[in-house]
């Protein structure tokens, strides 16, 4: 027993632990950054904490357009191809450095640079869609962009969150020899220590240049509230959970459905839920003996309950939704907002009629999140209904990856991150599966129509654009798209501030602990 | 008297896995969203996971999957096993050595990683975790064995056979195999017991028998996240890895007692 | 003055009785043994004194009493002040009756220093002086070393200078050199008499063989199954016993004079060995082939048809090393045995697997040379496996060594007498020209040793097979050899007829081997240990 | 002595590279692969060669090989692809945590189980040995990972009393991090101590029957130093061996354990390495744990003689 009270002291202890000299929030990651060079070496964890050490020319507002950051104001040729933008003053980096044009010049042209593995080199590179040819400097405060031809998505791209927001860094950031050191940028938290697997520990940027007006997505009035923001590492979700629940933990930002249970009613804790524009979805090999004849895909379609699927799953969180434009998105109209009824008669006719004759169809999933894997489960069970001969083969996610980059799958669940804009939707599915083979929809009609909507600057225009494609989307049921699902973030009663946004990035500047 | 409750033990598995094979409440992979996590009741005695599936329905199912992985794991692992370990134990010289040698390199794998690997190379199906637990465990086997035969070598009886003109081969099958079955059925029963963990830790990691399959293993690492809303979920499964485990051990004892004469006698 | 008395005792163990209403006395100073067959219950009594007895049991009556006092009313940490004290134990088997995990010095010392509170430098010479005292080379560095560097023989003495280092008044000695061959057992019990008449201690000794009942003991207490058959005089139950287990037990002893008659010359050559050598590979070190150690130098020898020529030596002489190269199971290094003349390295597959079946072989230990899978049978039939009349022949041969109705049992359910008849049925099956019997009878009690040398007797008058027997008994040899070949040290030091060679060895180690062997002549009370 | 320690480990060093080869050709034959994971699901097949060339994957296996062996032999073993840290480092942070719980673990284990060994062999078939039989039986039966969540649950989530989640190392600060590292330990000394128990227990009941026991006990030495002194020693010798062969797999890293108590160790390392396709990370660790399991080997057999000094080392 003595062995016991000695633990139970220390525990005591342990709890009146007086905390450091400045206050901390402490907020959780579900798997340790990938690496602290923005927009390079990322996942989404690591999109979202460098976010808080980093600024772009420009940034995207909550409802996803774009908006001045460190440019206080940009102009465009008339040929759209040159963007001049205009950088704001007495802005500061973390080493006490001035911003200006030749900072923004080296930290593009670095992005740039085919070594550096930018991810949005695919848009802005040489054989992208929005290819950059120069970077001038006229003068100290202008920077000069040229374009090979015009492109309006050149804007959405520098703004992109999983590009790191085109972040502007000090040439400090990097090593003589050019490799990587640490991210000198002007956010208002900058970089303390990492310890690979345990947090990630940022430190207040006092001389921080806020915009005026209050937070709005990733840019407007910024405000680090507190003097340590320490991103803690802890894979287990329950755990995380039960730590919230202790009060070793403030703040759990993306957290799954499953783990509600015990968290939504109680009065200490803030829940909130935010949909998000992200697409989780059936993707139907068109290329497969089996499933070439729509009439097995659309048998399949049938099969599916969405609305009992996405309240089962995302536990009353997430909104069914038939069409690749998600529900948040400002282009979901009427013509989107159809969902396709479900009708085992219809589905059975439909498979007898197309002579199939109950072989196996594979499904993959994995466990990148629990949704997918519940959702591979439930499709499973729900095809059985018609007869369909449904078996799950579970994969770890790269094995998942390769099967759906080399689109060697009969049926596969898939949950894409959020895009922003319409086209960027749509561009998951369609493709030439020749040249693409990850594309879902090969069809040379919807490929036309993408083209020009992405072309298209009039959203009216771009809108019936979206509704074509939609109806001939659910007419060749390339592809079942299942629902969006919701950002589900909770914070201890003591957090102020926390505002969760459809982006797939935590925000915690403007959050504080009174 | 531990053999009693031990039998006892694996006879209600048993009895689970034949009486599944007949009549089971519910269809074990039936999904009844409308009532997931409900708590055991009249209806669904062990009450349902998160998709409404009955809990005691794929225990029983589970039961015959789970045993059915262990066993297959077990007895590949004790075949291969004890062929190379009488081969190493008897002939000794190269065939020993290089034997030794494969042996140690896989030994020097952490089992589970091992399977982990292998699970990732073959695809998670049932038969491929048999393969994969089979060579985590293989080496132990040529181990143990190898060891047996070593001391059973030097018997005289051994030398007898030989006098009586029989050549390495025939020794070995009639001579060595049949007096190393003792410590080789012990050995299949603690092994059968680290086939059900090694399952259940499989899945753990996420890997394992492909889903709507139920195993213990499976249904337990499900379990996980609704541990504290819903603590029969992960009951269910626990108690039956440990109840068959315990049965196992103890069945391991009582036989290592029965076949070892100098305990008998 | 009774020095210890036994009353009445009974032993029993789950209900099952071991020892029945034992009752004799044994005064301070005096050699009494404990006779009797293994299962007698002997060992049990010995334990009982100081109540070590194995778990499950009992002593459930009766009363042992050292000098009035009782020892089984006594409680146990009175009992722990006279184990080691007031009585002394020693035991049998020479491979564990020490720890093998800690030095002889904390063995030697650790009963010195709870009984005798003495300094340690005083302890360390007192254990240095009984060392010199039991004949151990350079004692300092026996201190230093552990029990398996040691053979045998040394370590017995070992173990007896830890208990008499304690002076007790007596000494139980349980089958101290069974294990032993016949020199290191003179050695060490000659040893054990005169320490015990040094510190005039009692003896009581635990024995199977009458013979060092003879040369040892003054008074004799006979058991079976656990129920006393007689107590008197050694002189008296040696020369005529009253009780008839005693009587059969004395004339089981080998009694042969070496009247064995010699097989004519006429008889074939079965076996020829001509400068036989033999060697064992030396331990390989890190970079050099260790060096060979040759076990058999030179040796020579015939057997004829119808012949038992005896191959005697004390254990490590090569004498079973040999038995085994003339079977072809061990190569030779240098030399040529031939089988009915053929050069055993140069014979055909055929003349191969013709020559395994007519030589075989009769190990020693009755549990160890069958295998305990098979049935007695199966085991009998090995050489003629896939004859047509395999059945018959067995059947025929477990008859004719008495095991008619046993074919179906397994060897654990059968004594070691019958273990071994079952081993020679295996042997002579097959009609062989030679068998070679290496120690066939030393495991068994004396009784039924002599049921299996008559039965090896008549089976080689049947069979007119050589016979090669390998033992280091020469009362055997004298009971059933016409030939003797006596080995020292991987040669032969001495061979000839047994009669010609007992009576006038030329060989100094012949005649040591002759001396050390007891018989049943009881020597008077002058001659006995006059060395 | 030098020499046949010289010798074990040259005799070990086959065995270690077939380890590297099958490590090296094992992960690259599981789909999907580092620029898979770097890319995500955007990935178009251009940039995705072009990461391939970029971490060298294009090129020949064999060449791919000796690069890292020759590395590996002067001590490099190059960076995770993800994170570009030097692996050896990332080894060594992640494996003192995971040598920590698993030594302590494992030396409170041999403490358990012989004293519980030799109590119950000496008094075979008593309450006490039914109920250490009993215990240790059940204890092997339980899932570790089970007990592991049951323990954080009760003493973590319920009572509060020791903190389950963010790590802290002992640098920052020692009560911290051994508070965290009760429940581990606890976990895995429970799990080990079932089967070291019952080896410890089997091999003292063969031994109490020898001679030398019941000698020792003739000279009438106290039970209890019967038991340390001549038992102990002569028993503990087979379960030696055992621990030696449960240290060096533990030491490979607990994964399990460390998932459910979100232990920064090896295992976890290992287990997200190989599930991130981070090849010169897992050839790394596997390596480093094969080196491990070596060296534990060799140091029990080397303190092998202590207990049974018939085993010298030649």
């Amino acid at each position: 027993m003595r062995v016991l009270s000695l633990l139970v002291a220390l525990g005591a202890l342990w709890i009146a632990f007086p905390a450091r000299a400045g206050s901390i929030l402490r907020a959780r990651l579900n798997s340790d950054i990938v690496s602290t060079d923005p927009g390079t070496r990322r996942d989404e964890n690591t999109d979202g904490v460098l976010l808080h050490l980093v600024e772009g020319l420009v940034g995207s507002r909550e409802d996803g357009s774009v908006a001045p950051m460190l440019a206080s104001r940009w102009s465009i040729s008339a040929d759209g191809r040159v963007y001049t933008f205009t950088l704001r003053p007495n802005v500061v980096f973390h080493n006490g450095a001035p911003l200006t044009s030749a900072e923004v010049v080296w930290s593009l042209q670095r992005y740039l640079k085919p070594g550096t593995r930018w991810r949005c080199l695919e848009v802005l590179g040489a054989n992208g869609i929005a290819p950059v040819t120069s970077v001038t400097a006229p003068d100290l405060h202008t920077v000069e962009v040229t374009l090979a031809r015009p492109a309006p998505i050149f804007l959405t791209t520098l703004a992109r969150a999983d590009c790191g927001a085109t972040g502007i860094m000090h040439p400090d950031s990097v090593q003589a020899d050019g490799s990587w050191n640490a991210p000198i940028g002007t956010g208002p938290f900058q970089l303390g220590e990492w310890r690979h697997n345990q947090f990630v520990q940022l430190e207040r940027f006092a001389r921080y240049a806020a915009l005026p007006g209050p937070r709005d997505g990733n840019v407007g009035g910024k405000h680090a509230l507190v003097d340590e923001l320490r991103f803690m590492i802890i894979p287990d979700s329950s755990a995380a959970r039960a730590a919230l629940i202790r009060g070793s933990l403030d703040v759990i930002d993306n957290l799954y459905p499953a783990d509600l249970m015990g968290i939504r009613g109680r009065e200490d804790l803030q829940f909130q839920s935010v949909p998000v524009l992200d697409c989780y979805s059936l993707l139907i090999q068109t290329q497969d003996p089996v499933l070439r004849d729509v009439r097995v895909r659309t048998a399949i379609a049938l099969t599916i309950d969405a609305k009992a699927l996405t309240k089962a799953i995302t536990r009353d969180t997430g909104s069914p939704n038939n069409s690749p434009i998600p529900v948040a998105s400002p282009f979901h109209g009427p013509a989107e907002a159809r969902m396709r009824p479900v009708d085992i008669p219809r589905a059975r006719q439909l498979l007898k009629a197309s002579g199939y004759d109950g072989s196996v169809i594979r499904l993959i999933t994995s466990r990148r999140d629990p949704q997918m894997f519940d959702t591979a489960v439930i499709i499973q069970a729900m095809a059985a209904q018609a007869g369909l001969n449904v078996q799950i083969e579970l994969l770890d996610w790269p094995a998942h990856l390769a099967r759906y980059t080399t689109g060697n799958y009969q049926l596969m669940v898939e949950s894409f991150s959020p895009r922003l804009d319409p086209t960027l939707s749509f561009g998951l599915f369609i493709g030439d599966k020749r040249q693409e083979p990850r594309k879902v929809w090969d069809s040379p009609r919807a490929r036309a129509l993408l083209d020009e909507a992405t072309q298209a600057a009039d959203p009216a225009v771009r809108q019936s654009l979206m509704d074509q494609l939609t109806l001939d989307f659910l007419a060749e049921a390339p592809a079942v798209v299942l629902f969006n699902s919701s950002r589900l973030s909770v914070v201890r009663a003591a957090v102020t501030g926390h505002q969760n946004w459809p982006s797939a990035q935590p925000r915690l500047w403007g959050v504080g602990l009174h | 008297m531990n053999g009693k409750i031990g039998i006892a033990l694996i006879g209600l598995l048993l009895l689970t896995i034949v009486v599944g094979l007949l009549w089971m409440p519910y269809d074990p992979n039936a999904i009844d969203l409308a009532h997931s996590l409900s708590s055991p009741a009249a209806n669904h005695w062990f009450g349902t996971d998160e998709f409404g599936r009955d809990v005691l329905s794929r225990s029983m199912l589970g039961a015959r999957i789970s045993v059915l992985i262990a066993l297959g794991a077990v007895g590949l692992a004790i075949s291969v096993g004890t062929a190379l370990g009488v081969l190493a134990g008897y002939l000794r010289g190269w065939t020993d050595r290089l034997l030794m040698m494969v042996t140690d390199a896989v030994l020097a794998f952490p089992g589970i990683l091992l399977a982990l690997a292998l699970m990732a190379v073959l695809g998670s199906s049932g038969s491929s975790i048999i393969f994969a637990l089979a060579i985590a465990y293989a080496p132990s086997v040529v181990r143990v064995v190898r060891g047996t035969v070593l001391s059973i070598r030097e018997r005289e009886f051994i030398e007898a056979s030989r006098v009586a003109g029989d050549n390495a081969f025939r020794t070995m099958v009639r001579h060595v195999l049949p007096n190393i079955v003792p410590p080789i059925v012990v050995l299949a029963t603690s092994l059968f017991g680290w086939a059900l963990l090694s399952e259940s830790a499989l899945s753990f990691l996420g890997v394992g028998v492909p889903p709507p399959a139920p195993t213990w293993g499976n249904m337990l690492s499900a379990s996980r996240p609704y541990m504290d809303v819903a603590s029969w979920l992960s009951i269910v499964p626990g108690v039956c890895i440990a109840g068959t485990l315990l049965g196992v051990n103890l069945l391991g004892d009582a036989l290592r007692d029965w076949l070892d004469p100098r305990r008998r006698s | 003055m009774t020095l210890l008395r036994f009353d009445g005792v009974r032993i029993e163990t789950s209900g099952r009785m071991l020892l029945e209403d034992l009752s004799f006395e044994m005064a301070s100073g005096e050699m009494l043994a404990v006779v009797g067959e293994s299962g007698s219950g002997k060992t049990l009594a010995a334990r009982a004194i100081l109540r070590l007895l194995p778990p499950a049991v009992r002593q459930t009556a009766g009363r042992i009493e050292l000098l009035g006092r009782s020892l089984t009313q006594m409680s146990a940490p009175e009992l722990q002040k006279v184990r080691g004290a007031q009585i002394g134990m020693v035991f049998q088997e020479p491979m564990v009756s020490l720890n093998p995990a800690i030095t002889i010095e904390r063995q030697l010392a650790e009963g010195m220093r709870l009984h005798r509170q003495l300094p340690s430098d005083e302890i360390r010479r007192r254990c240095v002086a009984m060392l010199e005292r039991v004949r151990i080379r350079d004692p300092l560095r026996c201190l230093k070393s552990y029990p398996h560097e040691f053979s045998g023989g040394m370590r017995q003495r070992i173990m007896l200078a830890s208990v008499l280092l304690l002076q007790p008044k007596l000494l139980i000695a349980d089958e101290p050199t069974t294990a032993l061959d016949t020199l290191s057992q003179r050695e060490v019990l000659e040893l054990m008499v005169e320490l015990a008449r040094d510190t005039g201690a009692a003896v009581l000794l635990i024995t199977h063989d009458l013979g060092l009942v003879a040369r040892y003991t003054t008074r004799a207490v006979v058991l079976e199954k656990g129920r006393l058959m007689e107590v008197g005089t050694t002189q008296q139950i040696l020369t005529n016993p009253r009780n008839p287990y005693t009587r059969r037990l004395v004339d089981s002893l080998p009694r042969g004079y070496g009247d064995v008659a010699e097989v004519p010359d006429s008889a074939p050559v079965v076996l020829d060995v001509n400068n036989a050598c033999i060697e064992y590979p030396g331990r390989p070190g890190l970079f050099r082939p260790g060096a060979p150690k040759r076990v058999v130098q030179g040796v020579s020898l015939q057997v004829r048809a119808g012949e038992i020529v005896a191959l005697v030596g004390a254990s490590g002489s090569g004498k079973s090393t040999l038995g085994r190269a003339v079977l072809g199971l061990k190569p030779l290094a240098a030399g040529v045995v031939r089988f009915d003349g053929v050069d055993l390295t140069s014979m055909t597959a055929e003349q191969r697997r013709q020559f395994r079946r007519s030589a075989q072989l009769v190990f020693q230990d009755p549990y160890s040379s069958l295998d305990p899978r098979l049935r007695v049978q199966d085991i009998v039939a090995a050489t003629v496996r896939n004859a047509p009349d395999a059945d018959a022949r067995v059947q025929a041969v477990l008859e004719e060594v008495g095991l008619a109705s046993f074919g179906t049992r397994f060897p654990h359910q059968m004594s070691g007498g019958q273990r071994q008849r079952v081993a020679i049925a295996r042997a002579v099956i097959s009609r062989p020209r030679l068998v070679i019997a290496d120690e066939p009878v030393s495991a068994l009690d004396v009784t039924i040793q002599q049921q299996v040398l008559v039965l090896l007797q008549k089976l080689q008058s049947q069979y007119g097979f050589a016979c090669l027997f390998i033992t280091h008994d020469l009362a055997v040899v004298r009971q059933i050899a016409a030939r003797v070949i006596v080995m020292s040290a991987g040669s032969v030091a001495e061979q000839g007829p047994v009669a010609t060679v007992f009576r006038n060895p030329q060989h100094e180690y012949t005649r040591e081997l002759l001396e050390a062997t007891p018989t049943l002549h009881v020597p008077t009370e002058a001659t006995r240990v006059s060395r | 002595m030098l020499g046949y320690i010289l010798k074990r480990l040259l005799l070990t060093l086959p065995t270690l590279l077939l380890v590297s080869v099958g490590v090296f050709l094992f992960i690259r034959l599981i789909p999907g692969d580092p620029a898979l994971v770097l890319l995500g699901e955007g990935a178009d097949a251009a940039s995705l060669a072009g990461v391939r060339a970029d971490l060298g994957l294009d090129r020949p296996l064999p060449v791919q090989f000796l690069t890292w062996l020759g590395h590996a032999v002067r001590g490099d073993l190059g960076r995770s692809i993800f994170s570009g840290e030097p692996v050896s480092t990332l080894i060594l942070q992640h494996f003192g945590l995971t040598a920590l719980v698993v030594l302590t673990a494992v030396t409170l284990a041999t403490l358990i189980a012989i004293t519980a060994g030799l109590v119950a062999a000496w008094r075979q078939d008593s309450a006490i040995d039914l109920a250490v039989v009993g215990a240790a039986t059940v204890v092997l039966a339980v899932p570790s990972f089970w007990l592991g969540l049951v323990l954080l649950l009760l003493f973590g989530v319920k009572l509060g009393w020791l903190p389950f989640v963010g790590y802290v190392p002992f640098s920052e600060s020692a009560v911290q991090a051994a508070l965290f590292l009760v429940m581990p330990i606890v976990t895995l000394t429970i799990t080990e101590s079932g089967v070291l128990t019952r080896m410890m227990r089997a091999s003292s009941i063969d031994v109490l029957q020898l001679d030398y026991v019941t000698h020792a006990r003739a000279k009438g030495l106290p039970e209890s130093t019967v038991l340390i002194r001549h038992v102990f020693p002569n028993a503990f010798a087979p379960t030696l061996t055992l621990v030696g062969l449960t240290l060096g797999h533990l030491l490979g890293g607990v994964a399990v354990i460390e998932t459910v108590f979100t232990l920064p160790g090896l295992g976890r390392l290992m287990v997200d390495a190989v599930l991130a396709r981070d090849y010169p990370v897992v050839q790394g660790c596997l390596l480093f744990t094969a080196v491990v399991y070596v060296v534990v080997n060799l140091l029990v057999d080397l303190c092998y003689p202590i207990f049974d000094p018939r085993v010298t080392a030649r």
